[in-house]
């Protein structure tokens, strides 16, 4: 970067658009963007070191902080863990209590995706509808759990406590509610709105290719037509009795990675009403000792989170602590190509499309 | 006799404040209620939002609980042009130095509001390698909001405290000259 | 499938290895030399996509590092395991093999002080370039020390 | 309206007196207005994009939260200004003199009754569009003095913008002045009396009201100031009293687009019934509601986009629809 003519721009990591604290240094030509180079790491804040010292059950409340926008998610990922280790088998209401639980925090997550992404591209009333949205999603959550962003729900062997009465009249209305938004006022506000289209279509093209390189996983994998869901190949909680498409798009580009969380909070509200359905009774959670000891072992789970295929590879050695556990986290395979992707774009592109990744640094710093 | 003499001489040194001195003072008075009053109803946030918190800043701008009823205004825009600082989220030791690179670059009259158990003591990360264990440790903070994270809520309840601290006039900062 | 790659893998590296489990999704094989580590991710690229996560266990003094391989394919898995001694804290890069092996090597260099030969960028990558030590080994311990110390002094 | 106040003062006051009372309150009535219409306006367009959003707005401070930007103006007063190696006469001349263009757009448009000016001079629309589209050199000076990367990518992003629309502006003015034949709004707004410009430009109006958009920087042509971007873009640096002068000026700008859209292409004050100055503002208040929706419906633009738009469309289409009309004039 010696003999450069233009400026160096740093973009974070505290800025309105850097969804937290991510930090792009970019070389710019005028309004042309040279060189760009991504800095994390301003919220490490040493999860994986947390979990040597703290017991399997009073590790959650970390968890929930991973990914922050779908807590849950991390709680039953961490959950499949341990039982996996310890060898605990779910009752079959806990099971399709998480798989709900899981969903309606899909659809949070893309929620704020969708609020977020109109933000950084200028539309102020996409962001606050769809917190509008989420909201009333928040409200069954803490209806369920007692908290909001950070839940603390699941337990090992099963969840805290179980649905409350008039879940089901109570969720209907809000996922009937959800489906008309999407389909009518988001429709109008985004799908067909030109400006919108203009800024996102055929910006930050992610090929297959590209995808396979950097290891993407989730919807920006399946932006680019890799048909691909952890929950169809690889079913893990009762996601093979559900029915459910896998919504794909071809070209790659930030407007499709939109389309696909719109189609999947269409695809999240149709299992959820399966799974109202055909939820069974009977205990919600099996009992589990508070200090629970695994025995000498190396676990492996992986589940499809909102934002990807994300991990755990727990490593116990008998003690009432994991001796070691690793997060993968799916945000920090893709933003590494955002150096490769942005070069040749404008100041504006981005914005648009580093929201469009749908990051969330407190899963990828840990 | 020594101490009445002083008592006198005391009496003859204390002048009361002519006319022109109480104008000017009630004046004075008058300017600074009328300043706070604007400064207290018109809060624009630097969205300082590093983590979880962050979200639950965003949604007490949404419509929930609506942050531009109370004047809080997320414009966004650089921290030359607001007046608080809400710290949401862990603040890491990498981050430190940012932190208080944007809390000097805004002019002051100031505020900080420390969002959350982690800019309290640490919270969950109290024994973390790299998290600044309450941001006290590093900046003066006016209003601390608890919880892990925070209700919307509270942070409307965190704005009306502070506002009325700023109406009251009872907000002190040891850096109040130099910027 | 994955058993074919075992076959391949036994036959590539002539045998410098131990198949730990073989269910056809989850392997785990053992190199016995880390110099093995190059040859075998050459190996695995054929069936394999991308390197799904790097595990590094602080066996004090050793390190263990698995290596999870996943493919978009279908659902398997196999999960190379290699000792590094305590003479030097060194392996090959797999990052030329598999690209997406980046910033999983930076992250272990950052957090465990290992050194990839050939990395092209190996640089801290979640901590400051002179945030002092390597806050994941065994033997690093979060002392008051450590948590009262703000960090404003960090340069970088 | 200056004769008509001296004649009323006159009565009161004697010979060299009355000339001064006059020429202050002529000041006053401009000044109050500039402060007092970006108040209003502000808060119109917060209670109304919060609406938009299914949000309340400002609601505390006074009833229906009016008095908000009087508790935002009063807290610009009294900020302090922080400055790091700023070219400081350009920087602290920037504000003033966008202040100084919004004075004199409230001095020379016409408020909305025949004859109701606080200077009437023959050739106001051409002032008044030059004193709205004077700002890319001043938004350039701004971006170059404040010696910040965000601040001068801000002032060329502005200066380009602004220049691109400022052409096809002007050219839509000349259309609608050619079929008046004048440039002063009271005989433009006279030449409606039977038929609103609207109808026989509907192309025009269209390109005055993008290209005005534009030229005043509102969503969703705000591209210098992109917040999500550049933060505040050409404004980063500015503080206190003098952010409150830039968007003071960007309201007063505003309200002249709402203004000029009812004297160009709606007929300014003429109706039937009601009186010239109760058509005017209730026309004035629906064009404003109208051009002030986009800023809540529409993502922000890119730069290269917005030039492209401008050279490649809007401008020919805008010589063209010129050619048009005169053709038909002459014939």
């Amino acid at each position: 970067m010696e003999n450069r003519k233009g400026v160096i721009l740093n973009i974070g990591p505290v800025h309105p658009a850097t969804h937290g604290v991510l930090r792009l240094i970019a070389d710019l030509e005028g309004d042309t963007i040279e060189n760009i180079k991504v800095d994390i790491g301003f919220l490490h804040r040493g999860k994986e070191k947390l979990a040597e010292m703290r017991y399997f059950s009073n590790y959650y409340p970390i968890v929930d902080k991973l990914d922050y926008v779908s807590a849950l998610q991390m709680e039953i990922l961490f959950g499949s863990v341990v039982e996996k280790a310890a060898g605990i088998t779910l009752p079959p209401r806990a099971v399709y209590i998480r798989m709900i639980m899981a969903e309606i925090q899909r659809i949070m997550s893309h929620l704020v995706f969708i609020g977020s992404f109109g933000m950084d591209v200028g539309n102020y009333t996409g962001f606050i509808w769809a917190f509008r949205e989420r909201e009333e999603l928040m409200t069954i959550v803490e209806s369920v759990s007692g908290g909001r962003l950070a839940p603390m729900y699941i337990c090992n062997g099963g969840t805290f406590y179980d649905l409350p009465e008039n879940f089901n009249q109570a969720l209907t209305p809000v996922l009937d509610d959800i489906e008309k938004k999407i389909n009518k006022d988001y429709r109008a506000l985004f799908n067909d709105n030109n400006i919108f289209v203009m800024r996102t279509k055929g910006v930050g093209v992610i090929n297959k290719s590209t995808v396979i390189e950097n290891g993407i996983t989730g919807p920006n994998m399946r932006a680019a037509g890799i048909k691909r869901d952890l929950r169809r190949d690889e079913p893990y909680l009762a996601y093979e009795s559900m029915d459910f498409e896998i919504p794909t798009e071809e070209s790659g580009d930030s407007y499709s990675r939109f389309i696909i969380r719109i189609k999947e909070i269409i695809e999240s509200i149709k299992i959820i009403r399966q799974a109202l359905k055909n939820i069974p009774t009977g205990p919600y959670k099996t009992s589990v000792p508070w200090l629970l000891k695994i025995p000498e072992k190396q676990t492996f789970v992986r589940q499809e989170v909102s934002k990807g295929e994300m991990a755990m590879y727990m490593v116990t050695n008998g003690g009432l602590t994991p001796y070691r556990l690793k997060i993968r986290s799916p945000t920090f395979f893709s933003l590494k190509m955002l150096e490769k992707i942005l070069k040749g774009s404008k100041i504006a592109d981005i914005v648009a499309v580093v929201a469009s990744l749908d990051p969330v640094m407190g899963e990828v710093d840990r | 006799m020594n101490l009445e003499s002083e008592e006198k001489n005391a009496a003859d040194e204390f002048s009361y404040p002519g006319l022109g001195d109480v104008i000017f003072m009630k004046a004075e008075k008058f300017i600074e209620t009328v300043l706070n009053w604007g400064r207290g109803w018109s809060l624009w946030p630097v969205t300082f939002g590093t983590s979880c918190c962050a979200i639950e800043m965003m949604t007490f701008g949404a419509t929930k609980v609506d942050a531009d009823r109370m004047g809080v205004l997320f414009v966004g825009d650089s921290p030359r042009q607001s007046d608080l600082i809400l710290v949401s989220g862990t603040i890491t030791k990498k981050m430190a130095r940012r932190l208080i690179n944007v809390y000097e670059q805004m002019p002051s009259p100031k505020y900080v509001v420390a969002v959350g158990a982690c800019n309290i003591s640490g919270g969950l990360y109290h024994d973390s390698y790299n998290t600044i264990a309450g941001i006290d440790r590093i900046m003066q903070v006016d209003v601390h909001i608890p919880g892990c994270p925070p209700r919307p809520e509270q942070f409307q309840d965190a704005v009306k405290v502070l506002r009325e601290l700023i109406q009251k006039n009872k907000i002190e900062r040891y850096d109040k000259r130099t910027s | 499938m994955t058993s074919e790659l075992v076959e391949k893998l036994k036959s590539g590296l002539k045998g410098n290895i131990t198949v730990i489990s073989d269910d056809g999704v989850n392997d785990v094989v053992v190199l016995s030399d880390k110099k093995l580590i190059k040859s075998a991710a050459e190996l695995i690229k054929g069936t394999h996509d991308i390197l799904f996560m790097l595990t590094i266990v602080d066996r004090n003094p050793n390190f263990e590092l698995n290596y999870l391989f996943s493919n978009y394919r279908n659902k398997n898995i196999i999960i190379l395991r290699v000792n590094i001694t305590q003479d030097d804290y060194k392996i090959d890069t797999v990052s030329k093999v598999f690209p997406s092996a980046d910033w999983e090597e930076r992250e272990a260099y950052d957090l465990f002080g290992i050194e990839f030969k050939g990395h092209p960028d190996l640089r801290r990558i979640l901590l400051p370039e002179d945030w002092p030590g390597h806050p994941l080994r065994k033997d690093f311990e979060v002392t008051d020390d450590v948590r009262n110390w703000t960090g404003l002094d960090l340069k970088f | 309206m200056f004769s008509y106040v001296y004649g009323v003062l006159s009565r009161f006051f004697s010979a060299p007196a009355d000339l001064i009372v006059t020429l202050i309150v002529m000041l006053l009535v401009p000044l109050t207005l500039v402060a007092i219409i970006p108040v209003i306006i502000g808060w119109v367009d917060r209670k109304y994009g919060a609406r938009i959003q299914s949000r309340w707005g400002p609601t505390y401070v006074g009833p229906f939260g009016i008095l908000q930007n009087v508790a935002d103006v009063i807290k610009l007063i009294g900020k302090r200004v922080i400055t790091t190696n700023v070219d400081r006469l350009s920087y602290s001349f920037v504000p003033i003199a966008l202040t100084a263009a919004s004075f004199l757009i409230v001095v020379l448009i016409p408020w909305g009754a025949p004859g109701l000016y606080i200077l009437d001079i023959p050739y106001n629309l051409l002032f008044i569009y030059v004193l709205m589209a004077v700002s890319p050199l001043l938004i350039l000076l701004a971006g170059w003095s404040e010696n910040n990367k965000y601040s001068i990518i801000g002032g060329f992003r502005g200066a380009t913008q602004i220049a691109t629309y400022e052409l096809t502006l002007i050219i839509t003015i000349l259309s609608v002045a050619m079929l008046s034949g004048s440039y002063n709004i009271s005989d433009i707004v006279a030449s409606q009396k039977h038929l609103w410009y609207v109808v026989y430009l509907p192309i025009t109006f269209l390109m005055f009201v993008v290209a005005g958009y534009a030229v005043i920087e509102r969503d969703p042509f705000d591209i210098p100031e992109a917040t999500q971007e550049l933060l505040a873009g050409w404004k980063i640096e500015y503080s206190g009293l003098r952010y409150g002068m830039f968007l003071l000026s960007d309201y007063i700008k505003m309200f002249a687009l709402s203004m000029l859209t009812v004297y160009l292409f709606f007929g300014g004050w003429n109706g039937p019934l009601l009186p010239a100055f109760a058509w005017f503002w209730i026309k004035t208040i629906i064009a404003m509601m109208i051009l002030l929706t986009p800023r809540w419906v529409y993502p922000r633009l890119r730069i290269d986009q917005l030039v492209k738009f401008g050279w490649n469309w809007m401008l020919p289409l805008s010589i063209l629809n010129l050619l048009v009309v005169g053709a038909v004039l002459l014939v």
